[in-house]
């Protein structure tokens, strides 16, 4: 596209009409009601489909819906998910999967909040929530292991139960 | 010692020593530091001899312009090399004779006091009138003849900083 | 002699503080509006209403450490700071601030030093402040804070002429060089600014190129010198340049309001003479204080609004425009002075 | 008691600092530098002469001087980044291409 | 310049001539250049308002002062002294007779007509500006002609209409043809020019003044030998800028100007302006005056031949106007400066309606010049048409149009005075009749040969036709009533002959002798060209001038040169300049051992002799 | 006749040995026929039922001879119903199509019918990503089941020997296993139980496989029924870089496959070389790999210091630096080689020896299958390069053995200087002055000459552990100092083991393809020391 150069009068080349009713429009916005929100007093409302942290879930009976299948990890573009797989006790509570992640981390600094993860899960084990101020003193802090994110998620009561007869 | 006296030996040493520091310093920029410390302590010195608005010029035109002309075109010019040395040991015996004879030459006349014929009547202000009045009236040729000056500089200076001087 | 020394001491102090609360408070103003321009709140947490942000930002700059880097030569960047301090608050001093103080019989006069040649003593000085942002720009040895350094020199001396030669007029008009007679003939005539339009003008816009504010801030352009020629400073020293911009538009502001404002006077009376009670006098410095902060909301309001310049398009501004018109405003000035008024 | 003596010692003591800067530094624009000591110099004296002698035409004279030295030392400026711009040096000793 | 002075003029019409109208009208243009080419290049509208609104603000003055000098009241204008050297003097002043007054109003009226004009053709045209500004300069150039009351004025301003023809020229300088004419416009002119100042410096020499006003009383001292060589080196100026043979050369050349600039330079003001000059002096020449008038009557026939063999639409014009000059001289060569100017008037008229009816014609074929490419365009361009039938009727001397009374008037002088001459107009006017017949019928009667270009022909807008229609108005009654002369020798006698409607003959057998020829559905020179047989090719070639000149600068300039140049580097500058130099530098190379090239060591020596004199001067 | 058929498949003609079967035949022309229970070493089945294919015969006429249809080619007959592919021989003038509608649908009604009763547990398989039902059921499946019922449910995690996990329930019937085991282990324990839609695979009973190539059934299991328990729930397939190395574990110099991910080993499974080791390993071999990330690797060359009386890491360059100087000094160098070590380690530890160079031997017990009695990967290499067994001898004060431990006390006694390569702590850097830190097989570039005097090569699968330089570079970085030598890569080691040693005339790294070269006819020639035994043993398939 080509944009002709508007052709200026010379009252307009001194600039001075346009710089007056800048001034005048900054003057405007002075009195205007403002948009701050107190933060941390006053958190953000939320919508429906926000991404924030993302965390573990367990069922409603209690058990780690996560089998470790990895496809989170595998997907993660920025890497940031990092699972150990192991075994599942087979005489506990909820022995009805053979695999659990032995260890499950998140590292929230690289988290791009992308919800990949959420979208790749086979079993509906991780969730996108909505917790938006991941902060901590050291990078150690910021790396979620398997229990802080299982208890971030806590339970989420779903009707789809994959291994429920199992 | 009446305070005068003391302000007197106060900007004339401090004025000598930034001399000296000009001279001696390796920097270029420390030079030029120092001979703008020289010009206030002169314009000090002015004030103590009346000449009020020559002060205020020496500050405005010698501080304020010329010695930033003269940082600019130090920090233009690319120093670096020519900071080595300072001096040569020819050019430094040299300089101390040549001043060491001014100086001896300089004692020897300020032995006697100097007399002056005072030849005007009354106390010369260096109010801005004082000095104006006999520029306009008494020196309005060579005052014209210097604005003249000036502006021939200003064209040559316009001239010779063109790139493709040959 | 000990009295004058005295009163000397006391009006020093007294302007030196009020003028740097002003200072601080002035950083805060800036934070302020440009918050309430862009519908934001601006700083409200220190003290109520945020009022003790100044503080905390001063005793925060001071407890920063203070990083001297190995690079830079020592004494000039050390001194760089004091020098763009120094001049505003020499300056300050032939300002008058109010007309003059009755107390205890004495009539004390509202400026500290009342000299005859007191505009010429104000550029002079103004003429130093370039050596701080220089030798700071130099001395950090690193490319953005000498691309700075240079770029305000270049400024500062391009706008320091049409700063002078704009004020030419008024002191044709008024026929003293003297602050206080210019006030004096402001509250005796009218405010100068009817006068001159032309020169108040051109005198606003080379104040801000001389303060490096918006639209003129170029040698601390932070999107392209990353803060020009404070880029190497950190804690107290980068809080003198701070406060050296801060404290330069105050003495601008206050120097537009004695050459073109009035100064302590307003257009009747009691306050259109030198005062003759106490509470007039301290309305005076009231009333001056009022126009100088007007004045510093209006640097604020700019700054929020206008963009930067380019360098050339300030220089040409400079070079190509203003001078011409001040050097036809004075003789127009001249010439109308010459054949109408006499 | 500050004479006219004390001055004009003053004065010459600068002047012979300037010239001695003149002669022995090699870097042009500190050569350059000493000159306007020298002119400073002859200011002073210029003026204390006039106060003592209660005569104005020598701050006049001053006056002069200082809008000279402007123009010369814009000249002289110009020239040595001229210089520069050929030479890339402004080493006195360097710049000898007048020599025999 | 007290004529400036506001308080001494009066503006009213009760009586005074206002003083400072003369001067308003010389200086307007040039204001009006110097605005133009200072500030308003870029606004193209304002530039072309300020180079008319001063050339109207002069005609409308000039027709102010014509009719107060009607009622008796001439302008007095104080002259200025300008220059003092040693016993010369050299005066500013303004001539307002009525020779000067008549010609001011031809330049003014004509030049405002070919101003507006310039409006429509030079439409769209990048230089726009620049091409006013040119106009304005050469019509104060002009009107400073016309205004000299000395020989020095008239020369300065002379040469300004030198300079400004060229720039006006060599307009369109991207091409090389449009700028080899402007040079060789002004080359040609330089020679004519050379002659006139030498003319007049022996002149002065024997009078001692340059002053018309104080010359006819000292003619008395020259001798008559002297007196003619005069006449015949001021002469030479007129043949220059007139385009007298032998100097014709550049006139056609000259057309590659824009249309505006041919109508304006080369038809009513600048090639007149050597008729004028030999009008204003008539007093100085009469030593030869048969040789003015053998040069008229040669250029006259000669330029007329060439006409009837061209093609270019304005280079017809162009031989034409040589054609009718060669008159204009002939008549003052004959002792008639008043016929000579009613015909310069009356021609300035119709010439300048041919020109620019010749570029209505090019407009409206999208800048086609060639004459066998037209065809036919009566129809297209009716108004047009209309106005270039009417000048080529007063050209060719038709009853009643203007051209025939002031032709009428030279060839009754020439009848009177002498009869080969007069044999030599009548066959020119023959000639005259027929080439412009055949313009006529080949442009704008039979069928169009270019059909695409006659398909998109147009009349022009009315922002040119108005021109032409005052123009065409003017050319019709111009000579009406015997008016001009009577204005300008209001005792001379207006010739009459009772054979005078004789002379409609030759303009009558040469239209019939065109429309036999051309008056065809497409004409063609074919059977000119066969009966004329190698006449024709040395006609066409225009009697080979160009080539001639052209072999005398190769050969004989060269050979000229040649020898000062080996005088200059042998004797000159070897043995004059060479000694000189060698002992110079010789010395120099002695005193060069001190050069150290030091600054240091210079500083120091400088310093210890300041110390020396020092203690020499106050310390012993 | 020939000994060569003509036939066409999907269209392209196809020239194939006689008694070649389809799938053989298709794979010719790049054409897949999908298939679980075919597999080429061992006997066919037929039981999957995936690789149906329409096949065709011409129409003989009464003279025997094809009939020729009315467009001039011979009059093709299609069988009513599908072939197997992998039980159908390739016939003269046969037209199969693998890929056209009835085919295809015929396909997929089989994946249908098997995963009718697969569990869809992928998400915990570790066949996911490699397994052959998840890959078919994309290309060739409906992509939806119509079975609504509850599915069979089978025994799930049952051990089958120590090492293998059988998942009953992912198992779709091919029965590789059972074969695999009968034919090529030679321990017929497998079988099926039960009928239709209970069928089970199990172990006979008391029967449970213990051979020493039990895992490689694991390998051949299409789906996940069977898991390596070394293996099981380490890392998801997909995650692994593939590297083509040599097992080190025997003069066999089986041809493998290592997986790795972010430096860590995860498993190793054997590659197809049918002059090797056809497509199976040992599993001694595979599972010996774990030192490769035994965390008591050394990282950092260091040196027992006198002074400070304990040891002191070093940086390379010191490291380098300090030996050199040392062995400047000594009287002679002799070198303990290792025979697990690469030709061209070995080659440039000759050129540090002044005095003699010796490998210590490894054996163990041969199976005469895959598993060689010497148990280390390049013996023939180090006899090539001339290492011999038996103590140093010689004069030498100094010592520099590569990969050993077995240090004679005496020897031990007398030395000046012990500098020791190796990659785990041993007795040898307990002793040793100077360590540099090697590594392993499968970390570096290198080529193991086997006991067939075969020359294969190896690959580095992961970065170097910790500071550790390849072996060659160590010994190229001392030679260097040392002015003996100057290479700057393993490509010059090899140019000048090629220049100096006959056997490896006119060969580079490049031309040693992943299936390595038979240089035995070259030893033959060469005539070198009788005591080079290169042709140990014939690899003989068990009857």
């Amino acid at each position: 596209m080509i944009v002709q150069r508007p052709k200026l009068t010379w009252w307009e080349r001194t600039y001075l009409p346009q710089i007056l009713a800048g001034l005048w429009l900054t003057l405007k916005h002075i009195p205007r009601r403002k948009f701050t929100r107190q933060y941390p007093e006053e958190k953000p409302l939320l919508y429906g489909d926000y991404r924030g942290a993302p965390v573990l879930v367990k069922d409603a009976d209690g058990r780690v819906k996560c089998v470790s299948c990895q496809l989170c990890e595998f997907v993660c573009p920025p890497k940031a998910i990092r699972i150990t797989p192991g075994f599942r006790p087979e005489n506990r509570f909820d022995a009805n999967v053979e695999k659990e992640p032995k260890d499950f981390v998140i590292d929230m600094l690289r988290c791009i909040y992308c919800g990949m993860c959420e979208e790749v899960c086979p079993e509906e084990a991780i969730f996108l929530k909505n917790d938006f101020a991941i902060t901590g003193y050291k990078r150690e802090e910021l790396q979620f292991h398997k229990e802080k994110l299982l208890e971030l998620g806590g339970v989420h009561d779903d009707k789809i139960w994959k291994w429920k007869n199992k | 010692m009446s305070s005068y006296d003391i302000l007197f030996w106060f900007f004339s040493l401090a004025m000598l020593l930034s001399g000296v520091l000009v001279i001696a310093s390796r920097n270029p920029v420390t030079s030029a530091i120092c001979l703008v410390a020289l010009f206030v302590f002169m314009a000090g010195l002015f004030v103590l001899l009346e000449a009020f608005f020559l002060a205020a010029i020496q500050i405005l035109v010698y501080a304020g312009a010329v010695m930033v002309l003269f940082l600019f075109v130090i920090m233009l010019l690319d120093l670096k090399a020519s900071q080595r040395r300072r001096f040569g040991w020819l050019a430094a015996v040299g300089g101390l004779v040549v001043a060491g004879a001014l100086v001896w030459e300089l004692g020897i006349i300020l032995q006697t006091p100097v007399t002056v014929a005072v030849s005007g009547q009354t106390e010369v202000g260096g109010g801005l009138e004082a000095v104006v009045k006999p520029l306009f009236a008494n020196y309005m040729l060579p005052f014209q003849v210097t604005a003249l000056l000036l502006l021939v500089a200003m064209i040559g200076v316009v001239l010779l900083s063109k790139k493709d001087l040959q | 002699m000990i009295e004058f020394i005295v009163i000397s001491f006391i009006k020093i102090a007294a302007v030196i503080g009020v003028m740097l609360t002003i200072v601080a408070y002035t950083v805060m103003l800036e934070r302020w509006v440009c918050a309430w321009m862009q519908d934001r709140i601006g700083p409200n947490r220190v003290g109520p209403f945020g009022f003790l942000q100044p503080l905390a930002d001063g005793v925060k700059l001071i407890l920063k450490e203070d990083v001297l880097p190995h690079h830079v030569h020592k004494v000039l960047y050390t001194i760089g700071p004091t020098l763009v301090l120094m001049p505003a608050l020499i300056n300050i001093g032939v300002i008058p601030w109010g007309s003059n103080l009755p107390v205890f019989g004495r009539y004390i006069k509202g400026v500290i030093a009342d000299l005859d040649i007191g505009i010429l003593f104000i550029f002079a000085f103004a003429a130093l402040s370039v050596y701080g942002i220089v030798l700071a720009g130099w001395a950090s040895n690193s490319k953005y804070p000498f691309l700075g350094g240079i770029r305000s020199s270049a400024q500062m001396i391009s706008y320091e002429v049409c700063l002078g030669l704009s004020v030419v007029p008024v002191f044709m008009q008024v026929g003293a060089l003297n602050l206080s007679k210019v006030v004096e003939y402001q509250a005796a005539h009218s405010w100068l600014v009817l006068c001159q339009p032309v020169s108040f003008f051109i005198f606003l816009v080379s104040a801000f190129a001389e303060t490096n504010r918006t639209p003129f801030d170029l040698p601390e352009a932070e999107q392209e010198l990353v803060g020009g020629y404070n880029t190497e400073y950190s804690s107290m020293k980068f809080g003198m340049f701070f406060m050296g911009e801060y404290a330069a538009m105050f003495v601008m502001s206050a120097l537009m309001v004695t050459l073109f404002f009035g100064g302590w006077s307003l257009p009747f009376a009691p306050f259109n003479a030198p005062a003759t009670s106490l509470p007039v006098g301290l309305a005076h410095i009231g009333i001056f204080l009022a126009k100088v902060v007007a004045l510093l909301f209006f640097y604020v309001w700019v700054r929020w609004t206008i963009p930067r310049f380019r360098y050339d398009q300030l220089m040409a501004l400079g070079w190509k425009v203003f001078i011409p018109l001040t050097i036809v405003n004075i003789v127009f000035v001249g010439a109308v002075l010459a054949l109408v008024v006499k | 008691m500050i004479t006219l003596n004390h001055y004009l010692m003053v004065s010459g003591l600068l002047f012979a600092l300037g010239i001695a800067g003149l002669v022995m530094r090699r870097n042009l624009l500190v050569i350059f530098m000493a000159l306007e000591m020298n002119l400073n110099a002859a200011n002073l004296a210029l003026i204390a002469f006039s106060k003592f002698n209660k005569i104005v035409d020598g701050q006049v004279l001053v006056f002069f001087v200082i809008a000279i030295a402007a123009a010369e030392v814009a000249v002289g400026l110009a020239i040595i980044v001229a210089l520069y711009r050929q030479k890339q040096t402004v080493t006195v000793t360097e710049l000898n291409s007048l020599r025999l | 310049m007290n004529c400036l002075n506001v308080n001494t003029v009066d503006w009213g019409m009760n009586g005074t001539v206002p003083v400072c109208s003369v001067w308003i009208i010389l200086f307007a243009p040039l204001v009006a250049a110097g605005l133009i080419t200072v500030f308003t290049q870029r606004w193209k509208g304002l530039s072309a308002a300020l180079s008319i609104a001063a050339i109207a603000l002069g005609f409308v003055l000039s027709l102010r002062m014509f009719f107060l000098a009607h009622h008796g009241i001439w302008h007095q204008a104080h002259p200025i002294q300008w220059l003092a050297i040693g016993n010369v003097w050299i005066e500013i002043g303004m001539v307002t007779d009525s020779l000067a007054l008549l010609m001011l109003l031809v330049v003014t009226g004509v030049g405002l007509a070919i101003h507006v004009y310039s409006l429509g053709y030079m439409k769209g045209d990048p230089g726009f500006s620049r091409f006013f500004a040119c106009m304005s300069l050469f019509t104060f150039s002009m009107l400073g002609i016309v205004l000299s009351s000395n020989f020095i004025q008239i020369f300065i301003f002379w040469e300004l209409v030198g300079v400004s023809s060229y720039l006006l020229i060599g307009y369109w300088f991207e091409r090389p043809s449009a700028a080899e004419a402007g040079k060789k416009a002004f080359l040609v002119n330089r020679i004519g020019d050379f002659g006139m100042m030498l003319g007049v410096l022996l002149l002065w020499q024997h009078t001692g003044t340059f002053n018309f006003a104080e010359l006819p009383a000292k003619m008395a001292a020259i001798p008559p030998g002297t007196l003619g060589l005069i006449g015949a080196l001021i002469f030479c100026g007129a043949i220059g800028k007139s385009a007298q043979f032998p100097l014709h050369v550049w006139l056609p050349d000259a057309m590659e100007g824009p249309t505006p600039v041919s109508a304006l330079i080369h038809a009513a003001t600048m090639v007149a302006a050597g008729v004028y000059m030999l009008c204003r002096v008539a007093f100085v020449i009469p030593g030869a005056l048969t040789l003015i008038a053998w040069i008229g009557g040669i250029t006259a026939l000669m330029a007329a031949t060439i006409a009837i063999a061209q093609n270019d639409i304005k280079r017809i014009l162009a031989y034409s106007t040589l054609s009718q000059l060669g008159y204009m001289v002939m008549a003052v060569g004959l002792g008639g400066t008043t016929p000579a100017m009613f015909h310069l008037t009356t021609h300035a008229f119709f010439k300048a309606l041919l020109f620019l009816g010749a570029g209505s014609v090019i407009m409206a074929l999208h800048h086609e010049q060639d004459i066998w490419k037209m065809g036919g365009l009566w129809k297209k361009t009716p108004i047009t048409f209309g106005t270039f039938l009417i000048g080529t009727l007063a050209l060719a001397g038709v009853w009643p149009l203007s051209g025939f009374y002031s032709k009428d008037e030279i060839l009754l002088l020439a009848f009177g005075e002498n009869k080969p001459l007069f044999v030599v107009g009548v066959a020119t006017a023959l000639l005259t009749a027929y080439y412009m017949g055949r313009e006529c019928f080949i442009v704008f009667f039979g069928k169009p040969r270019d059909h695409h270009a006659y398909d998109h022909a147009h009349e022009s807008p009315a922002v040119m036709t108005l021109p032409l229609v005052f123009l065409a108005i003017l050319s019709v009654i111009g000579g009406w009533g015997g008016y001009v002369p009577h204005f300008l020798d209001p005792h001379g006698e207006v010739p009459h002959a009772a054979w005078g409607w004789l002379l409609l003959v030759p303009p009558a057998l040469g239209f019939l002798l065109a429309g036999m020829i051309y008056w065809k559905p497409v004409p063609s020179d074919a059977p000119v060209k066969a009966a004329l047989g190698p006449v024709w090719t040395w006609v066409e070639n225009k009697y080979y001038f160009d080539e001639l000149y052209a072999w005398i600068v190769k050969y004989v300039q060269g050979t000229i040169a040649a020898a000062c140049e080996l005088f200059d580097r042998w004797v000159l500058q070897r043995l004059g300049i060479g000694s000189l130099a060698g002992t110079t530098s010789v010395a120099g190379k002695t005193l060069r051992l001190l050069q150290t090239g030091n600054i240091q060591s210079y500083a120091f020596l400088f310093g210890l002799g300041v110390t020396l004199i020092i203690y020499y001067v106050v310390v012993k | 006749m020939a000994d060569t058929v003509k036939l066409t498949i999907d269209g392209q003609e196809v020239v194939a040995p006689k008694g070649m079967n389809l799938i053989e035949a298709a794979k010719l022309v790049g054409i897949e026929v999908p298939h679980y229970c075919y597999h080429p070493k061992l006997s066919i089945a037929g039981n999957c039922r995936m690789c149906l294919v329409d096949v065709g015969l011409p129409k003989l006429g009464a003279d025997r001879k094809p009939e020729i249809g009315p467009d001039g080619k011979p009059v093709i007959v299609f069988g009513p119903k599908l072939s197997i592919g992998c039980n159908t021989p390739v016939a003269e003038g046969m037209v199969v199509y693998t890929r056209n509608e009835k085919v295809t649908k015929a396909r997929e009604g089989v994946m249908e019918f098997l995963l009718i009763n697969h569990p869809l547990d992928c998400p915990i398989c570790d066949q996911a990503g490699e397994c052959r039902l998840q890959e078919f059921s994309v290309d060739y499946g409906k992509g939806q089941s119509r079975f609504v019922e509850e599915k069979v449910h089978k025994p799930k995690r049952t051990p089958l020997g120590p090492k293998i996990t059988l998942d009953d329930e992912r198992c779709i019937l091919c029965s590789r296993c059972i074969r695999f085991m009968k034919e090529i282990a030679g321990q017929d324990c497998l079988g099926f139980v039960n009928r239709g839609s209970y069928s089970t695979l199990t172990c006979y009973p008391g029967n449970e496989p213990n051979t020493n190539y039990d895992l490689n059934i694991v390998d051949i299991c299409p789906v996940g029924a069977l898991t390596s328990n070394d293996f099981r729930f380490q890392q998801r397939v997909w995650f692994l870089k593939e590297t083509k190395s040599i097992c080190p574990n025997c003069a066999t110099g089986c041809n493998t496959v290592l997986w790795s991910r972010e430096g860590i080993v995860y498993r190793q499974t054997p590659r197809q070389n049918d002059a090797v080791n056809q497509c199976w390993m040992c599993d001694y071999g595979r599972l010996n790999y774990k030192f490769i990330n035994d965390p008591r690797r050394l990282t950092t060359p260091w040196v027992k210091s006198a002074a400070v009386g304990e040891r002191l890491s070093l940086t390379w360059p010191e490291a380098i630096h300090q030996v050199t100087d040392r062995l400047r000094d000594a009287k002679g160098i002799a070198v303990i080689g290792s025979a697990r070590a690469t030709t061209e380690e070995l080659f440039l530890l000759k050129k540090l020896a002044t005095a003699s160079a010796t490998v210590v031997p490894h054996t163990g017990e041969a199976d005469n299958f895959l598993l060689h009695a010497d148990r280390t990967p390049n013996m023939a290499g180090a006899r090539l390069v001339g290492f011999s067994d038996g103590r140093p001898s010689g004069e030498f004060t100094a010592l520099v053995v590569l990969g050993e431990e077995a240090i004679p006390s005496d020897v031990l006694a007398k030395l000046e200087l012990l500098m020791v390569i190796d990659l785990l702590p041993t007795k040898a850097t307990e002793a040793a002055h100077y360590v540099l830190p090697g590594v392993t097989f499968a970390e570096k570039r290198g080529t193991f000459i086997n006991a067939k005097g075969r020359i294969q090569r190896l690959n580095p699968a992961i970065p170097p552990v910790g500071h550790a330089w390849p072996d060659w570079q160590i010994l190229a970085a001392l030679l260097k100092e040392l002015g003996a030598g100057n290479y700057a890569s393993i490509e010059d080691v090899f140019a000048d083991m090629a220049r100096t040693l006959p056997a490896l005339a006119e060969l580079n790294l490049s031309k040693i393809t992943d299936l390595g070269i038979d240089l035995s006819h070259r030893f033959t020639q060469m005539n070198t020391d009788s005591s080079v035994d290169i042709c140990v043993a014939s690899v003989a398939k068990k009857p």
